[in-house]
């Protein structure tokens, strides 16, 4: 069983006991621990069921490497599933579940899948369930997807909050061990500005458990005066707690700092993601101890060697009393002493070496244990927890010669440099040999802006496996003056690498050897893909999900490659690696939202009488970013009748339109008109001062984008609208051609959209309504339609255009937004006694239909020109050029079979429904039915008191009273008459008076 | 993600406060040009893969369009330049010579 | 090319025999000096069109020419949304002759490709939205494309994850295509590459084509890292790569390049059976067997040929979907990544002859072509093989010249 | 002028650092040649500072003037002077290519105060706020918005954005600075 030491454990507070829940069972650990440790210390050492047989699974590591161990952890708005114990922190009051087994983690129905495991080798799935047809989706799949897919679905909100931050460095140095420590202390010192960050709470990395000697201190001595000094530094930031998660182009460094993961409800935000932006990355992330591929190297009990000694020394946890060690290298011995020092039993060493003679097997040795030398584990016995393990000649074919009886099994297959961030923008890998792992390509590093190497590697993240080296090479690195820190540890022997043990077992072994115990990949899987020609490592990865876990591979991906390789006979580098991607560990989706959620999710744009619309029963719709009332709702009232109600207001008496948000450009220079003209597809240039004109904007494509009222406000300056999306746009459009093509042209522009509030006053009592305000002169001769006039009215600063979008008489006056809210009231107050009514957008728009005027966005789609809307008379035959001009010559535009616009009258009165297609004799060459034309706006008019609509129609122009039929579902048919898009008011006179 | 240097403001934008414009020392053709010179100037853009001549604009910046010169194989950034350019600048094309010796020049 | 047809009793029989006695999926063969066809790029739209000229044309002296390993490129790494709720007619053709290929796939090609008619639906989050889905709604049904306008409530009762209630975007109703969904993307490369391996035809892995080889207009073949290989007809089915291949045969596409992202969470047990689609806000998900919830981002606005995006993409995706999809927040990221795809001035694809006799391209897909591997590959292989194809005629690489656009954008803001 | 608003009426909030609306500023878009003698003379008259070099804000009491692009400046005067200020500027700028916009109702203006101001401008601006120089002014975006921000006292700074977004831009800064959540320990 494992067990909490009496004594020891570096990383423990054992006068802080913290209490906690696994599957509802209270278990008590201390300050310091991690879940992983607390919950080996009370015994736990199954933890789970793996993703496709759901056999048992403990904990087999220490740190991110973990591919077990993942719990749901919390409860409500603050559950998240697969949480990998060995890297979570314990807090008092955790609350944690096992995940993917049904009823129990004990016993799980799910199991079976186990007996049956021969026949669910790698990729069945592509080979079987294709008949009958309908079964997959039916009756297969959701019996795969229940299957797999590990944790639980959270269901409630987040109770938790994120945040960004930027920082900028010189130097960002990845990794608290003593390689980033000593390259910290190396560049600190000349004043650079230096970031140290170390994904776990604290720093040291594996020498503080090694036991290394560094300048005559023990390593973890060393480590705190360093950190003393580096703290001294104001040039250095150091973070815990904040891990790389992945290395982007131009030194971009995402760093995940779990800032209240442990301390959960605090009020601090729970995750801040620090975008760094780093003149050069040092990596110096470590190794990952590998493990070995031996029948039942899944089976609870057994351990990575570096893990097992990790337990001991940092959390004074014992997986085992008796634990076997297997190993192909010195390392592991470490662990037998460490083991030995907590007074536990090492039954024996097995070495898969021929001979194992180096200093650390002889301090073992002399510590009376038996070091089997040349020998491997056959296979290791026991279910849900080892009972003991199978020796055999790892030359061999895996014949018994002892069993050796124990509870935990530590092993060590050899290291692997951790590459990731190295490896994420390009840089490459070399295949080292003599210690049998991938390590980084000085050569072929990733490049930043300036075509130079952005990230170097040291120390074991580099391949360099002693401490003395490693300080050495660290110093070096990061430009460090003088001698640098020196250190000692026990030599090391070469290591052996192993791939198979033993090197000769059969299928019947190797499908118990798994390489992805989160996933279930064993060593057959993986030659069963190379026998079936998945022979690139990125068809065995698919194939066979190898390394697809959430630990994404870290421990034993090289197994599956060496397995690979050996199956495909060719070497080990021509086999190569799988992509290293972003995150180095899974890394929260709230911390990449960041702060954007609730309020602050998107920038949410208010005019200056917004508030009011809020209060009045404004039915808001989204345009862009900005809100505009669709229309008011009276209490108890429809929104269909209070559209109906505002456009009889505004019909008969007068009503009130927040325009604000359409764009205002100025556009000002001796060269400002010539420019005008260009941008406009009509004459600008001509336009007199005081004047206003209604203007088309194309793309160079030729299609229609924007239009909008043009007002000549003085001899070299003109003010243009534009549609509400259009703002922003338009005026970068403008921009555009005065910066990059007409850039000796005398023009400057101001988009002064949001200097002024917009209000159209519009009915037939709009004059009356101004007059009464007083101020200006409103009258029909004093101030002709399309005209505008600059004064104060009632006593407001405002400029008012003499325009209508709604067909009445109508007024649409700015005034500086400060005031618009002030005014806007004041405009209520005066028109009381005309029962004035503010209108919205819906309103707006049947009102302008009945016109017959076009919608940028309803008549348009971006694929209609001007001349399909019938709006030849805008377009300027004078000019030899304007945006869009060539565009509109091209064979498609001038086809006379084009769609345009036309009125449309449903027979019956009815309203055609929104996006019909109007349906023409016959199918097409690909069988579909053919078609003559669609409706673009449609609506009840209260108006006229039927459905009227405008649309596009073949020759539409050419057949008018024609009448179409627009197929609308259920075998429905309405038929519409062709008639002019002008249904109301047709002499304008309401517009005029 | 990207930094590239304004050359109006000098700022040291990061790609954030920038927008990507396309292809940069285009030509307009307009009316009278031919077909296939106007698909040309619109839609058959160059997209090498390698260096490559492109129009940005300082969008949340002071708002000036410039150019710049990218490897789009690797992401490199060989320099920023005024969009008032016709072509891009001498030392600017030796530099990405020297860098990139089998470069077959910028038009 | 006997091939031994996939079965459950084929798996257990091979179980007896701990599953030594599987042969391979497709050989790997070194090139000959000349094929009738040569196919440069193994990736969906390559091997459907060789699968189809050999089926539907019996063309069976064919190579596809990969210089990576098979499937590796966007069709090896995208979102696995299939549709076709497009709302021009000759999208809408294509994409619905490629899914109701997709129905029989796994038995046409004896390869389970998993194709999972779960449903998808796109949220309409603004009145502008809706009107353009509806008018899509009204476009399919006279395309023969079955889908449907579905109210608030009806996308709740689908998607029981999902936050209706906005407040900044409340969810107004959807399009819905029932038969929508997604398939195993890597399967349906392989499961081509299998069936044209059987065929007789050549795949050929870590080949890459180094220069095409013309004569007086006319393709005589193409230079490998493999050697030279003649052929009477090429077609470059190369995506992200189409540009530089076109600069091989000396002609110009209207192609930009660049990359587009999507991650994946972490397994969890299945929580939603439909694909969902938010183009306000820019982001859309599904729930892949294993578990993960696959999400899209967007591209970056700049050419890129690294398949590394960048990352306020992924940000501006994740927060909207959070927004969407609450639960989200409490997930992780397990991985994330880039693919380089092409585009085109109106963002439809290119199914086409060129100014070389001989060669064919077949690009533009962009951010949405996996949906249409099995009806473009079809659609291809009746170009090549008849000099023309009803789905093919209207996406000619010639349509800019005379302003003859397919822009499916005007419904939809995008086309994944 | 009593009817004139500023957008959030003067909020403020108290977290690690003190955020606050500051109430309507006069605000004068000026575009033209800025190393013309007309403008040097302009922009004297108009706040009495010279014309600010690149990047850089020329402040003299409750006036200044900001370099906001090659030919582009920002005039910065108490709400009330902003009109006559344009008046002004029209005249000193007349006979040379120019152009003149009040802008005072298209902003907000925010301040952030305190030892930890700084703290608050890193979690929401690309930029590197700690290299930002004395007189310094830095057009970024804060978040998903349009801003210009510049060290505007011991420990303060003061952030322009513009009037729309004014209740975005303040529930950014409120959340930002929330205590707790300081960026770096004292
Ligand atoms: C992140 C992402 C998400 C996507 N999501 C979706 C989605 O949800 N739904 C959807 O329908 N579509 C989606 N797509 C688009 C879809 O993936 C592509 O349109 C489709 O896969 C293109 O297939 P293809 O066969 O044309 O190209 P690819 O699959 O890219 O194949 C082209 C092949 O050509 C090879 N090649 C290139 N140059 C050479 C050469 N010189 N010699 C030899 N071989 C060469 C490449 O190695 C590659 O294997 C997505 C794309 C991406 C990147
Ligand atoms: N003898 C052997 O076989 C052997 C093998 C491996 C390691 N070692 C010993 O281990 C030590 C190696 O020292 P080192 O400093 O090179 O490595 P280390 O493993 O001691 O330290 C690496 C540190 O980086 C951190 N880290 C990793 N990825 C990170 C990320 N993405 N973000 C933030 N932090 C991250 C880890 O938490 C760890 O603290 C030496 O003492 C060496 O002798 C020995
Ligand atoms: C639909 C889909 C699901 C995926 N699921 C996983 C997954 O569960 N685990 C994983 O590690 N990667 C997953 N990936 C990502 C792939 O590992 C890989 O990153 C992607 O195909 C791009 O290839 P590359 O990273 O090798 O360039 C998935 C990809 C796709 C398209
Ligand atoms: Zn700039």
């Amino acid at each position: 069983m494992s067990t909490r030491l009496q004594k020891g454990g570096r990383l423990i507070d054992r006068s802080k006991p913290l209490s906690f829940t696994f599957n509802g069972r209270r278990m008590q650990g201390y300050a310091g621990d991690t879940l992983a440790s607390a919950l080996l210390g009370a015994d736990q050492m199954m933890v789970g069921r793996s993703f496709k047989y759901h056999r048992p699974r403990g904990i087999i590591a220490s740190g991110a490497e973990e591919p077990n161990a993942l719990v749901g952890l919390g409860e409500g708005g603050r559950f998240e599933p697969n949480q990998r114990t060995t890297t979570t922190e314990l807090f008092d009051g955790a609350v944690t579940q096992s995940q993917n087994h049904w009823p129990s983690l004990e016993f799980d129905v799910g199991a079976i899948n186990d007996r049956f495991y021969r026949f669910l080798p790698a990729g069945f799935y592509y080979k079987t369930f294709m008949f009958p047809r309908f079964a997959w989706k039916h009756v297969f799949e959701p019996i795969v997807r229940q299957s797999a897919g590990l944790g639980k679905v959270p269901t409630d909100r987040d109770e938790d909050r994120y945040e960004y931050a930027y920082g900028f460095a010189d130097l960002v140095i990845v990794g608290g061990g003593i390689a980033g420590i000593a390259a910290a202390l190396a560049a600190g010192r000349q004043g650079r500005r230096v970031w140290l960050i170390e994904q776990t709470a604290h720093w040291g990395g594996r020498a503080v458990v090694d036991g290394v000697q560094i300048d005559g201190q023990d390593a973890a001595d060393w480590v705190r005066d360093s950190l003393q000094a580096l703290e001294s530094m104001e040039n250095v930031t150091l973070r815990t707690r904040t891990m790389a998660s992945g290395l982007y182009d131009h030194g971009y460094l995402l760093a995940y700092e779990r800032v209240a993961d442990h301390t959960p409800g605090d009020g601090r935000p729970r995750h801040r993601l620090w975008r760094l932006r780093a003149g050069h990355v040092i990596t110096a992330t470590g190794a990952i101890e590998r493990s070995l591929s031996f029948a039942g190297n899944d089976i609870p009990g057994v351990m990575l060697a570096s893990a097992v000694r990790d337990y001991v020394v940092n959390w004074g946890v014992s997986p085992g009393d008796r634990t076997v060690i297997v190993t192909n290298n010195d390392d592991a011995y470490r662990t037998a002493l460490a083991l030995l020092d907590a007074g536990l039993v090492v039954p024996a060493v097995i070495d898969a070496r021929p001979s194992a003679k180096g200093e650390l097997p002889e301090a073992v040795r002399a510590r009376g244990v038996r070091v089997l030398e040349g020998k491997g584990i056959a296979k290791v016995k026991g279910g849900k927890r080892v009972t003991g393990v199978s020796v055999c000649i790892q030359a061999g074919e895996g014949a018994e010669l002892e069993s050796i009886a124990c509870d935990a099994v530590a092993m060590s297959g050899g290291w692997s440099p951790v590459v990731h961030l190295w490896s994420h923008c390009g840089g490459k890998l070399l295949w080292d040999e003599a210690q049998a792992m991938f390590r980084p390509d000085p050569a072929r590093p990733a490049t930043g802006a300036d075509g130079a190497a952005m990230v170097t590697a040291v120390g074991a993240a580099n391949g360099v496996l002693t401490a003395h080296d490693i300080l050495a090479e660290a110093h070096a690195a990061a430009g460090g003056k003088g001698a640098a820190p020196g250190a000692v540890s026990a030599a090391e022997a070469p290591m052996m690498p192993v791939w198979v043990m033993p090197q000769g077992a059969g299928p019947k072994l190797r499908m118990k050897m798994w390489l992805d115990p989160q996933n279930d990949v064993k060593v057959s899987d993986v030659q069963l893909a190379a026998r079936e020609g998945y022979e690139s490592v990125e068809h065995t990865k698919r194939y066979t999900t190898l390394g697809m876990a959430t630990d994404q591979g870290k421990m034993s991906n090289i197994n599956g490659l060496a397995v690979l390789s050996d199956a495909l006979n060719r070497p080990i580098p021509a086999t190569g690696t799988t992509t290293f991607r972003p995150p180095y560990t899974p890394i929260s989706m709230g911390a990449i939202a960041g702060e954007a959620r609730g309020e602050i999710f998107q920038p949410l744009r208010r005019t200056p009488m917004h508030d009011w619309h809020e209060t009045h029963g404004a039915h808001w719709e989204p345009v862009g970013q900005w809100r505009r009332a669709y229309t008011y709702l009276r209490s108890g009232e429809g929104v269909h009748d209070a559209v109906n109600r505002e456009i009889r207001a505004v019909r008969n008496s007068v009503g009130l339109l927040d325009a604000s948000t359409l764009g205002k450009l100025i556009v000002k220079g001796p060269d400002a008109g010539r420019f005008l003209d260009m941008l406009y597809t009509n004459m600008m240039s001509t336009l007199p001062v005081g004047k206003c004109r209604y203007g088309l904007m194309c793309t160079e494509n030729g299609f229609l984008t924007d239009d909008g009222v043009v007002v000549r406000l003085s001899e070299d300056t003109w003010l243009c609208h534009t549609t509400t999306g259009g703002a922003e746009r338009i005026h970068g459009w403008m921009e555009d051609w005065l910066q990059c093509e007409w850039w000796d042209w005398k023009v400057y522009t101001a988009n002064v959209t949001e200097e002024y509030a917009q209000i159209a006053v519009a009915g037939p009592n709009a004059r009356k309504l101004l007059e009464k305000l007083g101020g200006m002169d409103v009258s029909k001769d004093a101030f002709p339609f399309m005209e505008w006039r600059e004064g104060t009215l009632g006593g407001f600063r405002a400029r008012i255009y003499r325009i209508s979008f709604s067909g009445e008489l109508s007024y649409e006056v700015a005034v500086p937004a400060s005031e618009g809210r002030a005014f806007w009231d004041a405009l209520l107050a005066a028109g009381e006694e005309f029962g004035v009514t503010p209108y919205g957008t819906e309103a707006m728009h049947i009102m302008r239909a009945e016109k017959g005027f076009i919608m940028i966005g309803d008549e348009t789609d971006g694929t209609v020109i001007p001349q399909d809307l019938n709006l030849g008379w805008a377009i300027s035959k004078k000019k030899d050029d304007y945006l869009g001009k060539r565009a509109q010559e091209r064979s498609h535009m001038v086809d006379p079979d084009r769609w345009k616009l036309v009125g449309l009258e449903t027979v019956d009165g009815s309203v055609i429904p929104d996006g019909a297609y109007a349906a023409a004799e016959g199918v097409n060459a690909n069988g579909q039915r053919n078609v003559q034309g669609r409706v673009t706006s449609t609506y009840f008019s209260p108006t006229l008191g039927k459905g009227i609509a405008m649309g596009l129609v073949r020759r539409g122009p050419d057949r008018m009273g024609e009448v179409i039929e627009f197929p609308v579902g259920g075998g429905r048919v309405v038929k519409a008459r062709i008639v002019d898009p002008v249904f109301f008011d047709k002499e304008g006179g309401k517009q005029n008076v | 993600m990207l930094t590239l240097e304004c050359p109006c403001c000098g700022v040291m934008a990061e790609e954030t406060e920038l927008a990507a414009g396309g292809e940069a020392h285009l030509k307009r053709y307009g009316p009278g040009s031919a077909d296939d010179e106007f698909e040309g100037y619109l839609f058959v853009r160059k997209n090498p893969k390698g260096v490559h001549f492109e129009r940005w604009r300082h969008a949340y910046g002071c708002g000036k369009w410039f150019l710049a010169a990218r490897c789009t194989a690797t992401l490199e950034v060989f320099g920023t330049y005024p969009a008032q350019s016709t072509e891009p600048p001498a030392e600017l094309q030796a530099r990405i010579r020297a860098k990139r010796p089998d470069w077959e020049g910028w038009k | 090319m006997g091939l031994k047809r996939y079965s459950v009793f084929a798996i257990a029989r091979e179980a007896m025999s701990f599953h030594q006695g599987w042969e391979r999926a497709w050989r790997s063969p070194a090139p000959k000096s000349r094929y009738d066809v040569v196919i440069v790029g193994a990736g969906g739209h390559g091997l459907a069109t060789a699968y189809y000229l050999g089926r539907n044309f019996g063309i069976t002296n064919v190579a596809v020419i990969e210089k990576g390993w098979l499937g590796g490129g966007n069709t090896g790494r995208n979102t696995t949304i299939i549709r076709s709720n497009y709302l021009q007619d000759p999208s809408a053709a294509i994409y619905e002759k490629a899914r109701s290929l997709y129905e029989t796939m796994s038995q046409d090609l004896n390869y389970n490709v998993m194709f999972s008619p779960r449903g998808l639906m796109m949220l309409g989050q603004t009145e502008h939205e809706v009107r353009g889905y509806k008018r899509t709604v009204h476009a399919n049904r006279l395309q023969g494309v079955e889908t449907e306008w579905i109210s608030p409530q009806r996308v709740k009762e689908l998607v029981p994850i999902i936050n209706i209630d906005g407040p900044r975007y409340p969810v107004l109703g959807a399009l819905y295509q029932a038969r929508g969904g997604t398939a195993r993307h890597d399967a349906v490369a392989w499961g081509y590459a299998r069936a044209c391996s059987a065929m007789g035809m050549d795949v050929i892995q870590q080949c890459e084509v180094t220069g095409v080889r013309t004569e007086g207009g006319r393709v005589k073949g193409v230079e490998t890292t493999k050697g030279a290989i003649d052929c009477d007809r090429l077609a470059l089915v190369v995506a992200g790569s189409s540009s530089v291949l076109a600069e091989m045969a000396g002609f110009r596409l209207p192609i930009e390049s660049l990359a587009l992202q999507a991650l994946v969470s972490e397994p969890i047990k299945p929580c939603m059976d439909v694909v969902v689609m938010a183009n306000t806000v820019h982001g859309y998900m599904s729930q892949s067997d294993k578990g993960e919830m696959v999400i899209g981002g967007g591209t970056d606005g700049f050419n890129n040929y690294t398949q590394r995006g960048s990352f306020h993409h992924i940000e501006e995706t994740v927060r909207a979907l959070i927004e969407t999809f609450p639960m989200l927040s409490r997930l992780k990221m397990l991985r994330q990544w880039g693919g380089i795809v092409d585009m085109t001035g109106d963002r439809s694809p290119i199914l086409s002859k060129t100014p070389v006799e001989g060669v064919f391209v077949n690009c533009g897909w962009g951010t949405g072509g996996f949906k249409s591997i099995p009806g473009s590959g079809w659609a291809m292989a009746e170009l090549m093989a008849r000099g023309h194809s009803p789905l093919t005629e209207e996406f000619s690489m010639y349509r800019f010249r005379e302003g003859k656009f397919i822009d499916e954008s005007v419904a939809a803001g995008v086309a994944h | 002028m009593s009817k004139a608003v500023s957008a959030l009426g003067g909020v403020s909030h108290k977290g690690f650092a003190t955020v606050a609306e500051a109430g309507l500023r006069g605000m004068i878009t000026v575009r033209g040649d800025l190393a013309s003698a007309a403008m040097k003379k302009a922009v004297k008259a108009a706040t009495g500072t010279a014309v600010p070099a690149q990047r850089r804000i020329e402040i003299s009491g409750d006036r200044a003037a900001a370099w906001m692009s090659p030919d582009e400046l920002l005039i910065l005067v108490p709400y009330e002077a902003a009109q006559a200020t344009v008046a002004a500027l029209e005249q000193a700028l007349a006979g040379s290519h120019h152009l003149v916009a009040d802008v005072s109702d298209a902003r907000a203006v925010f301040t952030i105060g305190g030892a930890r101001a700084e703290e608050v401008l890193m979690k929401l601006c690309p930029v590197d706020v700690a290299t930002l120089a004395p007189g310094e002014i830095r057009r970024t975006r804060a978040a998903q918005v349009a801003a210009a921000f510049w060290k505007s006292g011991e420990e303060e700074f003061t952030l322009v954005s513009f009037r729309s977004v004014a209740g975005y831009v303040m529930g950014l800064l409120e959340t930002a600075s929330r205590a707790g959540s300081e960026l770096f320990l004292a």
